[in-house]
């Protein structure tokens, strides 16, 4: 066991598949001897030579689209794009092909690939650099689109998601990659893609979240529980495509009433998706409307202002004492 | 060093064998065993018959919109020949010749313009992609096969295609760049065929040729007449085997024309005048490489029956074969994931409901 | 007054905003002498001259960038992409550029740019001509996003969006462009965008539709009228950013009854953000779940199968019907 | 015809007037106003100055991720000097020295870096692009900023910036494309500084040098020395020139050197040796033009005080206003469309009650 931040797990991640198998590539902007923007590939050049961790020039289409063709010579490409709102430069590859190749060819052509990207605010970084797009992905039928919240399920997921023989999207929360450690076992582990897990069991609301905005969620459960006296659930997604409807109906049964905190834009957001699958679900058990704590319709602001832009503690609270009043 | 020009190292060349007028430079021309030129030449002549009928099965609303090939079939033939069975080929939808000649059958491009997904499976063994229809989106995927191969280090290449228009796509540019960094066994072929739907080549792009296009990556380019064979299938083998032993991409621009509409959806008359057309189709690579093959009394008029008879059985049952074909209309969702996804399989489950219902009697009405 | 198609509705819009001011610009592959691959520019090279309707090389970001470009030197670019399915090459330009400029310089550099684009099933083309990417563009903040129903409404629509200040997705339902025609007010009119319509008033469930499916909700209400006595209102929405919620909110307060219609995969499709609206809006009004009748979360099949996966009346009344029972 | 050599009509030349060791070449120096020579320096000082300062706040906390522009002053600032005022200039973030002869404040710069979107926004009457950050995407509004200029016909030119790294991107190679197809008056400047963060230009591209690309485009390339800042005059002059006159776009290669790190989150020392920035820092452009005015007796020891003093009390009084910059923390919203959308006035409210929410007491526990 050891105690890794977000950004060691992944990096144990990736130099745990590398070893077991052979195919496993790395590529992608500054991913050798620079050991990625992040340092998620420290060490993987190294170990692994630069026909497995490949430097790549600057063309985030090719990387994605040039991992096609890996694929399909046998290879498990983990494409690496430097940040999620460069992710678009990339996006007609993913549409065109690697969601289509497999139904495409009747299973013929499949696209493995991971392709993994920084994602989200709250790092204090320039324009571009803080977007959180999973929406735009998850729409996507062919994908899966995962997002872990720590580093254990951090490590966990990507594993997964390397071993999965279908494209994944793997969003690295950029304000969760050295918040904190967790205790990361020796062993590999993997976790099913598609299944959330409750983070915090409570039976008044649900807080439904991923990514960095968990402990957005559990800091407002905290807070509901204190100064409130509201029992709050957490649930963590991990997963928006999959979304794990069973999980999210179940609790939101148990409680009558849901918040649902993502970074994104509201607009067309993951939260409209869920609270569309808890109409469906459980219409008859809610309570009180289902509220959306989210980004704003918007381009996130510059860093000055971000933190007014993505979902606070207080917000949360706000919305899901608005629930419990209702 | 004040101001001087700058030294290019790659070379930029044209090629041509076999001349329209049926003369063959005699220094350049392959030596090709007989039977492969006539199974060459029944090859072109098949696909030819297969765009005929294809356009009659259009017009009949036998088949959706189809992009016919004609006048470039030597282009994708030739460069079919000079690869080896286990050597990639990324095709668009202009390289069906090339493509019969790998064992596509007639019957899979029926499907696939029949508007089946079975059309883009290729036979077993067959290592060519599916069409694809996104312009030049596929140079991406042929630039990763070409990376694949090397990094397998077994000596394949990827042969990838695209059209004149598909110059003008970031894609081919960045697939381009990246194979030269890393020296891919790739053999980048442009069929330059002077039209993008409505756009001339000279709109397309200002540069003179699209072969000199491969000095922005450090990389040779050819401009190869694209209705010559011969001079196809020289310059492919000359790419591949430089790819193959570590010298890295080609630039291969195949100069043909398209003789008919850019698909059936297509009028060029709005666009092109008649001339132009009438001035391309002697240059023809049907009737060139045919006028050769009878020179080198290989094809003869019995022969030629022979073949037209065998070619229109073939075709005839491909398009039997067709229209027989049945799907299962839930099939659409099975082949999303590996493993269909809860919400899939709850999506399957109210399809078939649907698809059950619809040959069921109509519901009662609220009372 | 003329009874005119969709095309020739678009084409008298573009003609009329070319006639009234000389900025406007039409570029695109093949909208010049070929007058567009669905005839939609029609007579503009003849009358503009090729400055002012220009065929453009193939390369869809270009063409948006390049209309970002002419935009700040004062020109109204109208860009067309040749297919639905093809936007995604210029998607990095609007969404790293063309949604963002007003923002990005406090409205110094503006980018009124309408950028239209077939869109939808229904007209048995190959892949990647039948998408339904809408969400996709209406999660994007700075953008507005349009799908006429009928030449009447695209007219006045097109209109609206050229002479919008801000930039406009633009998508035209392949398969309503010739699939009737309406009378056309000889005036330029103007429609607001934003706000959609009732299209047929009704008391017992909202069915809410846009572009080609209106014409569906239309024949399930037909249904739902002669077969089931059940009298169903249809909203047109005709925008889906911004999103009429006060319409759909109006609507299902009174009926108590809502089906969503679109063609675009359900997963994360605006369907979810309009029974999130509701939930929002009138969850106490609400006597049954919301349905969705769209497209599975699949890729739209090729054309032998499409109408299977494309919403149909009958999937449409069985769905209003289960709220009807509920 | 056989096989022959293409001929390619466009020049690929090299340029350099003011070498490293201080030697001019006469022929090719350019008659420029002393007083500009000056005002040139003392703009380039400013921007090293700045570059210093930023780091240092930078470092201090007081501002956020800083990308300096140490030892490229040259290259954007003959551009911009080449230009006039109702130009258009497009730059990416290495281009401060340019920018600030155009007349953009230090106080701007430091609004950008320090996370304001004001610091997008040019003085009245500048006629630039803000930053572009999503690389080689700016290609793209330059390319259509040339195109508006032609389509006006008033004569202006624009001029846009990549570095070397952008020139991988499919945005550069559509919007050169297009240019060349158009023949727009556009200026593209390539600062090759050698490393795209730790991407050495050999393996960023094979071509040998960035200049060559413009074959690709039938248009002109000019490889000139990034860090002699006559020889970027002259060059640029040569290619807005062409462009006011329609002549059509030109490729220029700035080679130049990132003297510094990439950016402050950047750490040099992982990827590349300290003797190749040794090896640079003689070259540096500001070295070499100081020389040039002292030799020319421009610029004298009191002189140098002068500016110094200058410098520092500009910088100075920009980093008071900027630390003195107060923004509206709901503004974001504000400007997201001319006119707010219902929903969007919805979410302005939600808001301004969440930040009147955080300066008043907590809301009381449920009962
Ligand atoms: C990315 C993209 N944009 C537009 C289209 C529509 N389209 C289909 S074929 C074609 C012209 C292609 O020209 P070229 O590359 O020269 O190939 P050719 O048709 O001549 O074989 C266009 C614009 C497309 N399929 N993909
Ligand atoms: C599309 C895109 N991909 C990746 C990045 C991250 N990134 C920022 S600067 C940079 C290197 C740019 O190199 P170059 O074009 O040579 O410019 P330089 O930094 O040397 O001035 C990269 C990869 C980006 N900003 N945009
Ligand atoms: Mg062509
Ligand atoms: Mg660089």
């Amino acid at each position: 066991m050891a105690q890794l931040t977000m950004v060691k797990a992944l990096n144990l991640a990736l130099a745990e598949a590398m070893r077991e198998n052979p195919n496993v590539l790395v590529l992608g902007q500054d991913v050798g001897l620079d050991e990625g923007v992040f340092r998620v590939t420290e060490g993987l050049l190294q170990e692994f030579g630069p026909d497995r961790c490949i430097d790549t020039p600057l063309a985030e289409a090719a990387i994605v689209g040039g991992g096609i063709g890996l694929a399909f010579t046998g290879f498990l490409p983990v494409c690496e794009l430097q940040f999620d709102g460069f992710s678009f430069q990339a996006f007609h590859q993913v549409e065109n092909h690697v969601r289509r190749f497999r139904n495409r060819t009747r299973g013929r052509y499949t696209c493995p690939l991971v392709i993994r990207m920084p994602y989200g605010g709250g790092i204090r970084a320039v324009e571009h650099h803080s977007e959180a797009p999973e929406a735009t992905y998850a729409h996507l039928a062919g994908l899966k689109v995962v997002i872990p919240s720590g580093p254990r399920n951090a490590r966990a997921l990507l594993r997964a998601a390397i071993l999965d023989p279908d494209p994944v999207i793997f969003f690295e929360p950029k304000a969760v990659y050295r918040a904190f450690r967790e205790e990361v076992p020796d062993a590999p582990e993997t976790m099913p893609i598609g299944k959330g897990v409750v983070a915090r069991p409570g039976k008044d609301v649900t807080l439904i979240a991923y990514g960095a905005m968990l402990r957005v969620a559990l800091d407002a459960a905290e807070e509901l529980a204190d100064e409130h006296d509201v029992d709050a659930e957490v649930l963590d997604l991990l997963s928006v495509s999959p979304l794990d409807g069973e999980l999210i109906n179940e609790s939101v049964r148990r409680t009558g009433r849901a918040v649902v905190v993502h970074e994104a834009p509201r607009h067309c957001g993951v939260g409209a998706e869920i609270v569309a699958r808890i109409v469906e679900g459980s219409l008859l058990y809610l309570e009180a409307p289902v509220k959306r704590v989210t980004g704003y319709d918007t381009i996130i602001p510059y860093f000055q202002n971000e933190l007014t832009y993505l979902p606070d503690p207080a917000r949360v609270v706000a919305a899901a004492l608005e629930t419990v009043r209702f | 060093m004040p101001r001087e020009p700058v030294k290019l190292p790659n070379r930029v060349e044209t090629l041509s064998i076999l001349a329209a007028d049926g003369r063959v430079d005699t220094d350049l021309e392959p030596a090709l065993d007989p039977a492969d030129l006539r199974r060459l030449y029944r090859t072109m002549l098949t696909c030819r018959r297969f765009d005929e009928r294809a356009l009659t099965l259009q017009r009949q609303g036998r088949l959706g919109t189809y992009g016919p090939s004609k006048g470039q079939e030597a282009a994708s033939l030739g460069v079919a020949y000079a690869l080896e069975k286990d050597d990639w080929l990324v095709p668009t939808f202009r390289e069906t010749a090339g493509l019969l000649w790998r064992g596509w059958p007639v019957h899979t491009w029926l499907l696939y313009w029949g508007g089946f997904e079975a059309g883009n499976v290729p036979p077993d063994g067959v290592r060519d992609l599916p069409v694809s229809v996104p312009i030049a989106s596929q140079c991406q995927y042929g630039m990763g096969l070409a990376w694949g191969c090397k990094l397998r280090g077994a000596g394949r290449v990827c042969a990838t295609f695209c059209g004149d228009g598909g110059t003008s796509e970031g894609d081919f540019h960045e697939a381009l760049n990246f194979a030269g960094v890393f020296n891919l066994p790739l053999v980048m072929v442009v069929q330059n065929n002077h039209w993008a739907i409505s756009v001339p080549r000279s709109r397309q792009t200002a540069s003179q040729t699209i072969a000199q296009k491969a000095i922005a990556y450090g990389m040779d380019g050819l401009q190869v007449d694209g209705n010559d064979i011969l001079a196809m299938i020289v310059a492919t083998r000359e790419a591949v085997e430089k790819a193959r032993t570590g010298g890295g991409p080609t630039l291969i621009e195949a100069v043909t024309y398209r003789l008919s509409m850019h698909t059936t959806a297509d009028d060029p008359k709005k666009y092109r005048k008649d001339d132009e057309v009438k001035e391309w189709e002697p240059r023809d690579p049907l009737l060139r490489f045919r006028a050769y093959l009878q020179k080198k009394g290989l094809l003869d008029e019995p022969g030629e029956r022979e073949i037209d008879a065998e070619i229109a059985a073939e075709i005839e049952q491909a398009v039997r074969q067709y229209e027989q074909y049945r799907q299962d209309p839930a099939e659409f969702v099975q082949y999303m994931y590996a493993e269909l996804t809860p919400e899939l399989q709850a999506q399957q489950a109210e399809l078939r409901a649907y698809l059950e219902r619809k040959h069921a009697p109509a519901p009662a009405p609220v009372s």
